[in-house]
């Protein structure tokens, strides 16, 4: 019975990874041209954009918050990261919508704090806000460059050496410093994880410098929010506001810097997006639909509405998921309708069975083991 | 008695919170008609002459008539503190849908038809939400994903055109939206209607006056023998019955049905409803401030577009008036010692 | 994919032929030998219609420091295309098209790309090319990430319509760069884009909104203030409907006096609110309306012209989709474009054919010109969408 | 003497809109002690409490630790200066772990930034062991172990914190006896150790079991500090109340009819099973039971709340097994819910609309509901159960506990049912409010209503009933009649080892 549900609840906890791989197995076996190594970096790379800004989206569902803004703040960022790029080059563009992004989160949040207006109303409002700044900024039509090599750099470049043993010397100073107990499962996923990256990276081009970036911007948000105790402060406070504002920890403070986050998250996003790509859309489909791949996303990573709950890492899985889902449809040729409707299926399957084990759990609550023992033998 | 005394003496410890002056309960009862009323006068300024036409009013009025009959309905989900019914798009499209390609059966059944299917989405939506208590927000909004999936794999992304020779059914469905009653446009007077009834059912019935204490504290009300499972789902079908009213009228605008028919309807709708004063937490506000909301996003834009200004910037003009309003029924709920919307 | 079972008896004649190659001919002879000119569009018209080339002016010296009033501020969007020094194209193969591979990126779902598919797989089917179609949702995001998808399919060709005009520019490079064809459809990419490129085919927005502006022009006598309903933001349409009949209208009709513009995201509710405002504001002043598109924009000015009691207001859009041809039936409007969309997503893939077959392809290729009017509105009915 | 002195406020004052709820206190606080806080509901008790915890950024008047006078702000100011409050309303965040709670706000860190897993758990586990929780398992989440052991954890985390004055507000209102001694236990320890110790109970037992002084506060007012030996319990009673009650619990007046109820092999498997007894027209039985024996799912059973596994309800020769609650309201039945704030009130609404709550389906006809037809019911409920303020429109979250009690009970009193189930009528609830609700009681059953009373507070049980079900384990292990029925008799009976009761 216990080790039944014991598995259960493993599987639930890291659904969105199995996912990931299942569906992997599957279009690997299956769909024609996936399983080749360009296709998965293919992959890996449209996963970015998404996966930054689910960063800061789940901090702010972990801070029982919701962010419907996150798709025109990462348009409207990028957007100015084109279009300032001809006067300040991309460094200070990508600051200054950075900096934007910020502003848009700062927002957000004190509306959300200071004038108590619930988030999901809120930020309904600021999207709404954005999406004519957006228009107003470009005029309706596409901001873009000329200069492709930073996209290209981004895609197929290779980092100059000082950044690769960089980066590797921080992985291997935090395994070090995090003195992994090698008995434990967790403990032999912080050896073997980093060192399956590491070969992957200096051995394989399966990682574009996107993609590095990409998980240096989530290792950082993983860093920050589960190993940090000023990170721990956003668990406190989505779970339970009075228990944080009783131990000191300034609640307010805690949401408008996850709307602060998540509004800087977003426009790296963007902002990189628009690198890549050295132009932005104007098109406002593209924010609802970031949107909402994100929020479905993060739900399936087992994010939850109702705060103190929530990783970036499976958050990123989520993200993944998706991808390789819109990916294999794509190798089948199916149309659009089937992804759409396959994303709903799973989104549908997921908050139903987390709503089923709620309810199964409610009606069970206070159940008595002794006492079901004897209901076994009275009904046999 | 020992205790009397002891009673009467805490009891002159409480002020009465309730005492408020007249024009703060005035305040209180018009709500969003204050700003409504601002609008107009602002509206009559802009535009002296032009603006406060028969003509000007009734363009309104129509342009507004099914956000007015969307919100009528989702209004019930939120004041039952689900949030929000983010399946109202589909539910539209689909009920317009399935009411053309039904045509053909006669005008009445494929009118009842195109909404027994809409209410179908709200029937599924009310089950899940209201027995298992998903979240409203994610469940809808997988329906809605659904429903587009399947509406676009059925009709192939195709437009569904109604037959349009006099005489014909398709020709009836077509000039719904173009009916008048006594120089008033049909949807109009079908919104209209629809507010009252939705008033009476809030106020007068059994299940408007359950659906306030569902909305107010959903435990509560379960342990005071409400069933709290049927009343959310009937919100939820109320909800899915005035999206398919909408979807019919649209697809008779329109004159076909497809599936991104009542795109942005969830957005806008939740945001006429928020406008008009009723709280995400549900059991707050009533039925004639959203009505209320739902004019005041008509002649906004109205009087923006009098005085100029592009959509691009009546974005930013909604967005701010919208926060700014919302930010003021809060302060009014916090005031009064209320928790927050 | 999106072909329909009911039209793949028509194409025998070209299942035959491939069978028939124990005859000796090669793949390139039999190609060349299928006759695709013959087959009718569900409109009654030929699905492939002759292109049309147009005189190109002379660049202005920096486009954008003209006003947007004068032609010459949108030359580099309008002329895209015919200038260009292509970059690192492919050579064609010129072994024939039969059983050729090609993936078609489509810009979203939307009844005009269902009749768009429909030309696109008879032609296909015609000459037993072998096709897969990625559906980019109107979301440069996912069209990015289909153009990687396509390059690994390794196709012969790839039929490109992006969701971006400008934004396409690095994509059609990757493509290129992958050594593979890319035949541009629907929407013309900027100048940037242009250059990676084998050909570029689809309707001629700015030729055909000045086509229409003169017809606009005659039917208001040329004067009176009119206003435009724009297309959706982000969207090339957005400008070329908007600019080409504005830049036109101030030669040709210089009294006639633009008194607003707008979009209304196409949607029929917002068409309706805006020209009604327009209608109160402007007053009897308004006399004439260019709508971006015919669908739900016809509905919605239709309805207000209706409801102000103002029928006298001319109006001309852009687009032949049912809706719009009712409405010059009707006489609501004055006149439509004609943009075939079946002939769209024909002509993109018969010039991959021809790119196939060696043939000599020119940069810019338009679909005809032509402006529906009541008198003329029976022979295009049924509306292919 | 002075040097004892921890903590003192003096002249404090703290307003709330509406309400002076801390009116000019000023006591004296010492090392070493227990000094114990009195007072009924709504006297003030939390409130000066949670000035001293930092809650309040707006009191008026001083307070002073070690000598010295602090300005006490905010939680964490407080927290520095020793202070440590376990909270009436737990405090405890239920989706994250066990440790991550205790150590809230003090996660251990290594390297400056990083926190310290291993020592983490290590720290929570100390904490752990002084309250004997030291099995449970740190980092499971608050959300997976039950209400008591939540209650200990936080009592630990409070004392993680090694405060020096240390303020348990109504500690044992969730804890069953065992870890009520076993609290004292630790209270005494602490005491011993020197540490300044308030503690706020209703129980007047507890009172004297433990503390050295008591305060009694009133409307806000301190009424009088005394040393615990040199105060009677009917004097604390009636410092409390401004006023000397005769006697608790009145005679029964009414004549107890025939077998009205009866329950027969009701099951819910897991929870209680097969449950018989059987009750008569104007009897109160009362159910006795170790917090956990499973009276509350019984009476959910019973009135159709929890679904059940077999058995019938039988009333007056019927069938009337309830398919669900509103099918059990309309069959006589009421529940009146232990936990009045998240099961029972409807906090934002109106004394009225709560007062009506349950008479909605009664007051419809066809769906359409007439308010006229529930008539007067409210000012009757108002009038009857002494509501404060009798204003029928004031929001019931403004109440006191006692009377947002009184409210819950009027809305079932609204019903008129015939068979009322009271579950903890009176917890929580100061002795004026108490009265008031038994009194109610007693005219009820006089007047013919089968009451069940499930409550925790023996002498309410011992008073009130006139025969007493025993219930253990989810089990009816026998009855106790009312001739043999005193809290001793009681008591064993519930833990297994009485010889007392009659077997049913
Ligand atoms: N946040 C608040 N806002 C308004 N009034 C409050 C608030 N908190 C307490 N009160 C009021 O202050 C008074 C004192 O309340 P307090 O909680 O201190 O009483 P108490 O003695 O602890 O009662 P109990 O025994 O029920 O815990 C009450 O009348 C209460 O209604
Ligand atoms: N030994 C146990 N194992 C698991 N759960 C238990 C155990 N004892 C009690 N519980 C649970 O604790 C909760 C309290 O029990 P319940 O409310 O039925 O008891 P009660 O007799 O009404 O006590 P109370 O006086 O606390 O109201 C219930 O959910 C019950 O199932
Ligand atoms: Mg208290
Ligand atoms: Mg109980």
């Amino acid at each position: 019975m216990r080790k039944k549900s014991n598995i259960i609840s493993l599987i639930d906890q890291n659904r969105a990874m199995l996912l990931v791989i299942l569906l992997t197995i599957f279009s690997c076996i299956f769909a024609p041209n996936f399983a080749n190594r360009m296709n998965f970096s293919t992959i890996l790379i449209s996963a970015c954009m998404l996966a930054i800004i689910s960063v800061g989206f789940t901090i702010v569902f972990i801070l029982a918050q919701i962010d419907l803004s996150i798709g025109a703040t990462a348009q409207f960022c990028g957007m100015l990261c084109v279009g300032l790029q001809p006067n300040l080059g991309w460094g200070l563009s990508l600051i200054v919508a950075v900096a934007a992004g910020a502003l848009i989160g700062l927002f957000n949040g004190i509306v959300v704090v200071k004038f108590r207006i619930h988030s999901f109303i809120a930020t309904i409002g600021t999207m709404t806000i954005i999406r004519g700044i957006l228009h107003l900024y470009s005029d309706g039509g596409t901001k873009s460059i000329d200069d492709y090599s930073l996209g290209e750099f981004l895609e197929t470049g290779q980092f100059p050496i000082w950044f690769i043993i960089i980066v590797i010397a921080a992985i291997v100073a935090f395994v070090v410093l995090s003195k992994p107990d090698i008995k434990t499962i967790n403990g032999i996923a912080t050896l073997v994880v980093p060192t399956v990256f590491i070969v992957l990276w200096l051995t394989t081009k399966l990682f574009s410098p996107i993609v590095i970036i990409t998980f240096i911007i989530i290792s950082v948000g993983i860093f920050i929010v589960d190993h940090t105790r000023f990170g721990k402060g956003f668990y406190v406070v989505g779970g339970n506001a009075e228990t944080a504002w009783l131990a000191g920890i300034n609640k307010d403070l805690y949401i408008i810097l996850g709307f602060v986050i998540c509004g800087i998250t977003a426009s790296l996003a963007g902002s990189i997006f628009a690198m890549r790509l050295s132009s932005m859309t104007a098109r406002f489909i593209f924010a609802q639909k970031a949107l909402m791949t994100a929020l479905a996303a993060v739900i399936i990573g087992g994010t939850q509405l109702t705060g103190g709950k929530g990783s970036i890492l499976k958050s990123y899985f989520g993200v993944l998921m998706f991808q390789i889902l819109f990916n294999m449809i794509g190798c089948f040729g199916l149309g659009f309708e089937i992804q759409i409707f396959i994303n709903g299926l799973i989104l549908a399957v997921v908050v139903f069975y987390e709503a089923y084990t709620n309810y199964k759990h409610d009606l069970l609550k206070g159940q008595r083991p002794e006492l079901l023992k004897e209901a076994q033998s009275m009904r046999l | 008695m020992p205790a009397k005394d002891n009673t009467a003496l805490s009891g002159s410890r409480f002020s009465n919170v309730d005492n408020k002056s007249g024009i703060s309960k005035l305040f209180d009862k018009a709500g969003v008609y204050v700003i409504a009323l601002c609008l107009v006068i602002l509206g009559i300024i802009v535009s002296p002459t032009k603006f406060l036409t028969p003509d000007n009013l009734l363009n309104i009025l129509r342009a507004v008539g099914m956000l007015g009959i969307t919100a009528c309905g989702l209004s019930f989900v939120i004041y039952s503190s689900q949030m929000a019914d983010m399946s109202v798009p589909s539910a539209m499209a689909f009920s317009g849908i399935i009411t053309v390609q039904f045509l053909h059966l006669g005008f009445v059944p494929a009118i009842i038809l195109g909404i027994i299917f809409g209410m179908l989405i709200g029937l599924v939506n009310g089950i899940v939400v209201g027995y298992f208590r998903a979240n409203a927000i994610l469940w809808t909004l997988a329906m809605q994903f659904g429903m587009e999936g399947i509406m676009r794999y059925v009709w192939s992304g195709n437009q569904l055109y109604p037959d349009l020779e006099p005489g014909t059914s398709g020709a009836a469905f077509v000039n719904i939206f173009r009916l008048e009653v006594f120089g008033i446009p049909f949807l109009i007077i079908v919104m209209i209607v629809l507010y009252i009834i939705a008033d009476i059912i809030m106020k007068k019935t059994k299940f408007g006056n359950q659906l306030k204490l569902v909305g107010s504290a959903i435990d509560a009300a379960k342990c005071t023998g409400i069933n709290v499972r049927k009343t959310v789902l009937y919100a939820f079908l109320i909800s899915s019955f005035t999206a398919s009213i909408a979807g019919i009228f649209i697809t008779s605008m329109n004159k076909l049905g497809v599936y991104y028919l009542g795109e942005g309807y969830d957005f806008k709708s939740v945001t006429a409803i928020v406008i008009g004063g009723m709280a995400l937490s549900g059991g707050r506000g009533n039925i004639w401030g959203v009505l209320g909301g739902v004019l005041v996003m008509g002649l906004l834009n109205n009087i923006l577009t009098f005085i100029g200004i592009p959509t691009a910037v009546q974005n930013v003009f909604i967005g701010l008036v919208f926060i700014a309003v919302v930010a003021l029924h809060t302060y009014k709920l916090r005031k009064v010692g209320k928790d927050y919307a | 994919g999106c072909g329909t079972k009911d039209k793949a008896e028509k194409t025998d004649s070209g299942k035959t032929s491939v069978s028939d190659n124990a005859d000796g001919q090669s793949n390139l002879e039999q190609s060349k030998e299928i006759d695709v000119f013959s087959i009718i569009g569900s409109d009654g018209q030929p699905l492939i219609l002759p292109t049309e080339k147009k005189e190109v002016p002379e660049r202005p010296e920096d486009p954008k420091a003209l006003a947007e009033e004068e032609a010459g501020h949108w030359w580099d969007i309008e002329y895209a295309g015919w200038t260009t020094e292509k970059e690192n194209l492919p050579k064609s193969p010129a072994d024939g098209a039969i059983g050729k591979k090609v993936v078609l990126l489509k810009a979203g779902d939307h009844p005009y790309w269902t009749a768009y598919v429909n030309g696109f797989t008879q032609i296909a089917e015609a000459y037993d090319i072998d096709f897969k179609i990625l559906n980019g949702n109107w979301n440069m995001d996912l069209q990015s990430q289909q153009v990687d998808q396509a390059i690994n399919e390794k196709p012969d060709a790839v039929i490109f319509a992006p969701v971006d005009a400008t934004a396409c520019a690095p994509l059609m490079r990757k493509i290129n760069q992958a050594g593979i064809p890319i035949i541009a459809s629907n929407t013309i990419p900027a100048e940037a884009a242009m250059k990676y490129c084998t050909a570029w085919t689809g309707p001629d927005d700015w030729g055909q909104f000045r086509m229409i502006a003169r017809h606009f022009a005659d039917e208001m006598g040329k004067k009176g203030g009119y206003a435009i309903v724009r297309h959706m933001p982000g969207s090339s349409p957005y400008f070329a409907r908007t600019f080409a009949p504005i830049t036109e209208l101030v030669e040709y009709a210089p009294d006639m006096e633009l008194l607003a513009m707008d979009t209304a995201n196409l949607e029929a509710e917002a068409t309706m609110q805006l020209v009604s405002d327009w209608i109160t504001k402007y007053g009897d002043d308004l006399k004439g309306l260019i709508l971006a598109g015919d669908g739900f924009s016809m509905t919605g000015t239709e309805e207000a012209l209706k409801n102000t009691g103002r029928e006298d207001i001319v109006v001309v859009a852009a687009g032949n989709c049912k809706t719009g041809m009712d409405a010059v039936k009707n006489g609501v409007c004055s006149g439509i474009t004609y943009q075939s969309a079946e002939g769209d997503g024909a002509i993109a893939l018969y010039t991959a054919v021809r790119f196939f077959n060696g043939e000599e392809l020119d940069p810019v290729a338009y679909l005809p010109r032509h402006i529906i009017t009541a008198d003329d509105v029976d022979n295009y009915m049924p509306a292919q969408w | 003497m002075a040097d004892k002195v921890a903590l003192e406020v003096k002249n404090v004052s703290k307003r709330f809109p509406g309400t002076l709820a801390v009116d000019n206190v000023s006591v004296k606080f010492n090392r070493g002690e227990v000094h114990a806080l009195m007072g009924e509901n709504g006297a003030g008790k939390s409130t000066l409490m949670k000035m001293i915890a930092g809650s309040y950024n707006d009191y008026t008047g001083d307070i002073l630790i070690n000598g010295e006078k602090k300005l006490l702000y905010s939680p964490s100011i407080s927290k520095k200066n020793g202070i440590g409050m376990i909270y009436q309303e737990l405090s405890l965040a239920r989706p994250i772990s066990i440790a991550e709670n205790i150590l809230v706000g003090r996660l251990p860190v290594k390297y400056k930034i990083i926190t310290d897993k291993a020592k983490m758990i290590e720290e929570a586990k100390e904490c752990l062991e002084t309250v004997r929780l030291e099995h449970l398992d740190p980092e499971k989440n608050i959300s997976e172990i039950s209400q008591h052991q939540a209650q200990l954890v936080e009592i630990a985390k409070v004392m993680g914190n090694k405060p020096s004055i240390l303020v348990f507000d109504e500690p044992t209102s969730a804890l069953s006896r065992e870890e009520v001694e076993m609290l004292f236990d630790i209270i005494n320890d602490l005491k011993r150790k020197g540490m300044a110790i308030i503690y706020i109970s209703h129980h007047i037992s507890e009172i004297y079991r433990i503390a050295d002084k008591v305060t009694v506060m009133r409307d806000g007012k301190k009424i009088e500090t005394r040393n615990i030996t040199d105060v009677k319990s009917e004097e604390l009673v009636q410092m409390m109340v401004g006023k000397t009650i005769d006697k608790f619990y009145s005679k029964r007046k009414g004549k107890i009819g025939k077998t009205y109820l009866e329950v027969k092999d009701l099951t819910r498997y897991g929870f209680v099973h097969n449950i018989s007894f059987k009750a008569k027209k104007g009897e109160i039985l009362g159910f006795m039971g170790l917090s956990g024996a499973g009276r509350t799912e019984l009476a959910r059973c019973i009135v159709g709340i929890d679904p059940i596994d077999k058995g019938t309800v039988m009333k007056d020769g019927v069938d009337v097994t309830p398919k669900n609650y509103d099918d059990g309201i309309s069959k006589g039945f009421a529940y009146l819910s232990e936990d009045r704030k998240s099961q029972g009130l409807f906090l934002r609404l109106t004394n009225e609309e709560n007062i009506l709550s349950a008479l909605i389906p009664m007051c419809s006809s066809k769906g359409i509901y007439k308010k006229r037809n529930a008539g007067d019911v409210v000012t009757e409920q108002i009038e009857k159960l002494k509501i404060s303020p009798p204003n029928p429109h004031v929001g019931v979250g403004s109440l006191s506990g006692g009377n947002q009690q009184k409210v819950l009970l009027g809305k079932w009193l609204a019903t008129k049912p015939d068979i009322l189930i009271l579950d903890e009528p009176t917890r929580g609830v100061d002795v004026g409010a108490k009265q008031v609700i038994h009194d109610v009681v007693t005219e009820l059953a006089n007047k013919g209503t089968t009451v069940l009373l499930m409550t925790s507070d023996l002498p309410e049980l011992v008073g009130l009933s006139d025969r007493v079900c025993v219930i253990r384990g989810g089990h009816i292990i026998g009855e106790i009649s009312k001739e043999k029925l005193t809290e001793e008799s009681a008591l064993l009976a519930a833990n297994g080892e009485g010889s007392v009761f009659d077997a049913c």
